[in-house]
């Protein structure tokens, strides 16, 4: 049995993609001391031009990302706070994203921007605990967020080979789980999602490292009802088609989504079913509230997050 | 009419054992898991903050960083209730809601640490503003490290400091590195030279000597004060301990002993005026006195309701419609 | 009869702000020559100290307002171009909006931030026709979105005067719109929707300027279907009981936003209604695609903007 | 082997007076409706594009800005496409896609105009260092406005072109005013000040000259390309026209007649070494055929289909959802 972690299986697909392909490089605070665990060793091995420590100017690095991308690189600059993803907004959402279009389709940024422990982190307070996906899922830019090693692995390695520019998300809660790895890690492909636990009852469609909370939910309500989890995997795009025949085989729906609720990735998966399916029951979604700022005081910030139970009643609302 | 506990040697260096020792005992509190998350310790640069705000009258602000407990205590706050924050009970500057990274005490002044490097400063330049438009005679410090030199909206702030005049005296504490980075080789150029650049007096100073860090600061806050605009302080100092209490899960080797022993043989503690008069002893003792009733305060202080969890979310009162689901 | 323009409604709202209260300044690029038509006037009247002409640091700028919001001013803040909203996404979604809660409330930031000009100016090309409204409404910020004179009066005048941060859109669209005003001009209470049309088949949610296209589309139609036009006005917080009011009324929806769709605004009206109302028939949005980025080709740009055509499409797929 | 069109004088001085012409085109089209959303006219600029393009090789790259016409067509850029570009036509360079704003020619090594001051900055920083790293001799010519040197984004490229030695030519067209600002009430200290303070080599050159423009250019080309690192060259210069088209619907005062009349008599086309010779007559005769020839062109080039308005949105070819009704 090989157990692999999720941060071992990330810092894995970044050493292969560097090994693999000289145009891959990395931009980050303290990446050769790999404090984040995604970097662990990798200037040692492929050394500091390759594996690059960069001054805290997150707005000049990223960019120099994109440019580097237009000449031929495929970077992936390291975010050490999910936060930084604001800071950096303009980068990614007007420049980034626009440059293929804008050009005519002259120049493509293969740039891939990854934070290693997004969301809470226990003690980290207001603002290191954001989960601010859908506001990249809305602009349209691709947007990963892998539960699993193998996931973790494969969807990194697909970003990094990705021609558009790619957000990933590791989840704090998921850095931790291991996994008995036998196949071997092979790249995942961005826009398939995965169903975790097949059932007839209730889709969940859980993000993230709240998959093993909708897994764990699942098992212990296995007596009273069956439930299929569905992990997106990329947040966007959707795998629609997976999504909506999962809901063609169960007819109800809860989302368990660690972001604030307004306007948020749970939202976009109520709205699809909304227009796709006919459920059997007013769909439910588990999600921080609106505008959520996470306090930092350990009982206020679990209160804010999913929790089992709240998943628990809303798996059983839909029953009703 | 500046702080009166830090008019004279003694209480300034009363206000850096404070310090010291709170340092201490948070990272006790760190390690037996009581504090959650962790700290950035201040030991080392007490004489930064200590120097500044003695140069400060009460009715001045601040604005402080990721490694705020000095500036926060040396402004006055009580270190009883920052002990609560940091264990995130109601009786904390912040009702717990905030934790070492963001601690704040309106009532003196000081406008919050802050989770983002560099994000203080352009907060002081529009107190600062501010304060001058409504005819209130008010300096803003803002402390940040050589790390946020590099930041852009730090950049920025200089120049709009500038060219507004706003009283704001900008306190750079570089301790040489930005976590693991050393500022040697990621600051181009040198941090008065920048500051200079956009039109700003700037100088540097052993960051080790609270008396030299006050000098230097009462000028800067004299020019602000009477309409000269902003100054800038390098103050070089070091950090004896990691740059955050998690970095001891690592095995790190950006600092090496020798040059952490050649710092730590500059304690600002040790050259103070006071240090080693008999004063300094009864002071300690003090200091050990105030700590102990101050942990007694945070321990028994109550843990916040979870019902409670989006209070303050708007101080328009709004409350926000909940995560669960209907 | 008194014909006031949108633009002009903004600039006197900000005009009796500033009368009315000291604490009220402007921050912005170019307000003393008033280019953008807000502050137009504004300078000359109550002085380069109030109505502060600023350098191109956005940034820096806009968290000094949130300073300046600290020692109890209330600043307006003027940004040009809908996208600088990603320049200083940080100062807003990671200052802003978090220091009354992290502060325990001991803080309060009342800035208000005006973008007298958003989504599509034909012309303008990929940087410079975002919508953005939907990535500050999912972090919470109050947003606002008004489409005629004086909602826009009415809504700047409370921005100006709430005590939290606020982001207002003022479409291109709407700018040039006009409106006959006999009663006083007063303050819009922010969370409230107004019902342009009402009607009894469907209800049409329109925002900003495409209110005005679904008053034209609703009249169209009028011998067809009795379509109501609901306004929600303010975007976060939704007036949630207007719409599920509405909704008891005609049982079927149709959104029309001026956004990307992908969890953008019309995706949470749906979800909304897929909770707690009770449909007759799939919603539907009609929006920009998923990821938009509005190329300058005249033809081009206007191919990705919702049309009068697709919601009238819409509103008849929710008919059969 | 630099750039053949500008070889010579009387090749500056053609790509000049193709620059002045070509935006009195573009003026009169937008004048007249056919060319939407406006521009910012580069007239008055031109010995800056030229002179610094006429020390760029071939395989050189540059990123350009909100008014980049000049610099487009001084790195070669096909008149025709350009306007075509101005009319949305496939012919475009961006077919149509991009705009005044955003006007590109990757095969000429101009890797876009862009709407955000700054933007572009630390875009030619990451091209550089990439470029670098491939063992490519490539330079990198980085335009920007005054105002720029107000962007915190700016600010932090040149710190990280600094400490990568990136071979970056950083060229601030000062053109005195950012939109209506004047650079002297919002640039707090100055240009060159700025760009030394980060430890680059930096100039202060007349704008207005384009021989002298080209002689400080090769001096900093020279430099980067043998692997100096950046170098900053501050450009005196003027815009003779609005800061956009639309400004003309304003009265606006920022700008006394006088202060535009006296630039105009340093018309950067008047100071060129061919200027009044007969062989200027014989250019400026070629750049009206050349122009009516790319007019032609643009006119003449298709409307592109509105069924294609998310072509190249991503270039993997993942096509979005329509934002129709299903
Ligand atoms: C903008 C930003 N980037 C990165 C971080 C993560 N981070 C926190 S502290 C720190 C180093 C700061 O260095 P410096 O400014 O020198 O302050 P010091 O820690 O030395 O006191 C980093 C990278 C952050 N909080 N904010
Ligand atoms: C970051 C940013 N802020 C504001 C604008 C709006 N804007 C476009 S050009 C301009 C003035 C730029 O001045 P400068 O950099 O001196 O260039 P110039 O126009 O003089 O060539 C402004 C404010 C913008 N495009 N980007
Ligand atoms: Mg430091
Ligand atoms: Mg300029």
């Amino acid at each position: 049995m090989t157990l692999l972690s999720y941060a071992k299986a990330m810092n894995r697909a970044l050493a292969d993609a560097l090994e693999a392909d000289p145009a891959v490089c990395v931009f980050g605070e303290d990446v050769g001391a790999g404090l984040a665990g995604l970097t662990l060793g990798l200037q040692q091995r492929f050394g500091a031009e390759r594996v690059v420590d960069v001054p805290l100017s997150e707005q000049a690095f990223t960019s120099a990302g994109i440019g580097a991308a237009l000449n031929g690189m495929r970077p992936v600059v390291e975010l050490q706070i999910p936060s930084l993803l604001f800071l950096v907004f303009e980068q990614l959402a007007n420049q980034a994203h626009k440059f293929s279009l804008m050009t005519g389709g002259q120049a493509r940024v293969p740039l891939t921007v990854v934070v290693p422990g997004s969301g809470s982190r226990s003690g980290w307070a207001g603002q290191h605990s954001d989960h601010p996906y859908g506001l990249f899922a809305h602009v349209g830019i691709k947007t990963l967020a892998p539960a699993t090693p193998t996931d973790a692995y494969g969807l990194l390695s697909s970003a990094v080979r990705d021609d558009d520019p790619v957000v990933l998300f590791a989840p704090a809660g998921a850095l931790g789980v291991r996994e008995d790895v036998t196949a071997p890690l092979v790249p995942v492909p961005i826009g398939e999602a995965r169903i975790h636990r097949p059932g007839s009852d209730v889709t969940v469609v859980a993000v993230g490292h709240l998959v093993h909370q909708a897994l764990a939910v699942a098992e212990e309500l296995a007596d009273e009802v069956s439930v299929e989890v569905l992990d997106p995997r990329t947040l966007y795009p959707l795998d629609r088609s997976a999504l909506v025949e999962s809901l063609g085989r169960t007819g109800r729906l809860v989302v368990v989504d660690d972001s604030n609720r307004f306007a948020g990735f749970a939202a976009e998966v109520l709205a699809v079913a909304a227009e796709e399916c006919r459920l059997l029951a007013p769909p439910r979604r588990v999600t921080r509230p609106d505008g959520a700022v996470l306090p930092f005081a350990r009982a206020l910030d679990r209160a804010l997050q999913p929790g089992p139970e709240q998943l628990r009643d809303a798996v059983r609302a839909v029953l009703k | 009419m500046s702080l009166p506990h830090l008019a004279d040697p003694a209480g300034r260096y009363r206000t850096m054992r404070l310090i010291r020792s709170f340092e201490e005992l948070a990272l006790e509190w760190v390690r037996s898991g009581l504090v959650v998350g962790g700290t950035h310790p201040y030991s080392g640069q007490e004489a930064v903050a200590v120097g500044v705000c003695a140069a400060l009258d009460p009715a001045d602000q601040l604005t402080s960083t990721h490694r705020g407990h000095g500036h926060v205590l040396a402004k006055g706050a009580d270190p009883g209730r920052l002990l609560a924050e940091l264990l995130g009970r109601v009786g904390g500057l912040n009702g717990g809601r905030g934790g070492s990274m963001h601690a704040a005490d309106f009532s003196l002044g000081i406008l919050g640490a802050n989770g983002i490097v560099g994000a203080g400063a352009p907060i002081a330049v529009g107190a600062a503003w501010a304060a001058r438009r409504r005819g209130e005679p008010t300096v803003v410090a803002s402390f940040f490290g050589d790390g946020a030199l590099n930041q852009g909206v730090l950049l920025e702030s200089l120049n709009l400091a500038s060219i507004w005049r706003a009283p704001v005296v900008f306190v750079c504490e570089n301790n040489g590195y930005a976590t693991t980075l050393p500022a040697a080789s990621a600051v181009g150029g040198s941090a008065c030279g920048r500051a200079a650049a956009f039109g700003i007096p700037a100088e540097t100073v052993d960051g080790m000597d609270v008396e030299a860090v006050r000098a230097a600061a009462e000028r800067a806050v004299r020019r602000a004060r009477s309409g000269g605009g902003p100054s800038f302080l390098e103050c070089l100092t070091y950090r004896f301990e990691a740059h955050h209490t998690m970095e001891r899960r690592f095995r790190l080797t950006y600092r090496t002993a020798e040059e952490v022993a050649s710092w730590r043989e500059r304690d600002p503690l040790a050259s103070s005026p006071v240090a080693g008069l008999p004063e300094a002893a009864a002071i300690d003792r003090e200091v050990v006195e105030l700590l102990s009733t101050a942990a007694e305060f945070a321990l028994t202080s109550a843990e916040p309701d979870p019902a409670t969890a989006t209070d303050h979310l708007y101080a328009s009162g709004l409350r926000p419609r909940s995560g669960a689901a209907l």
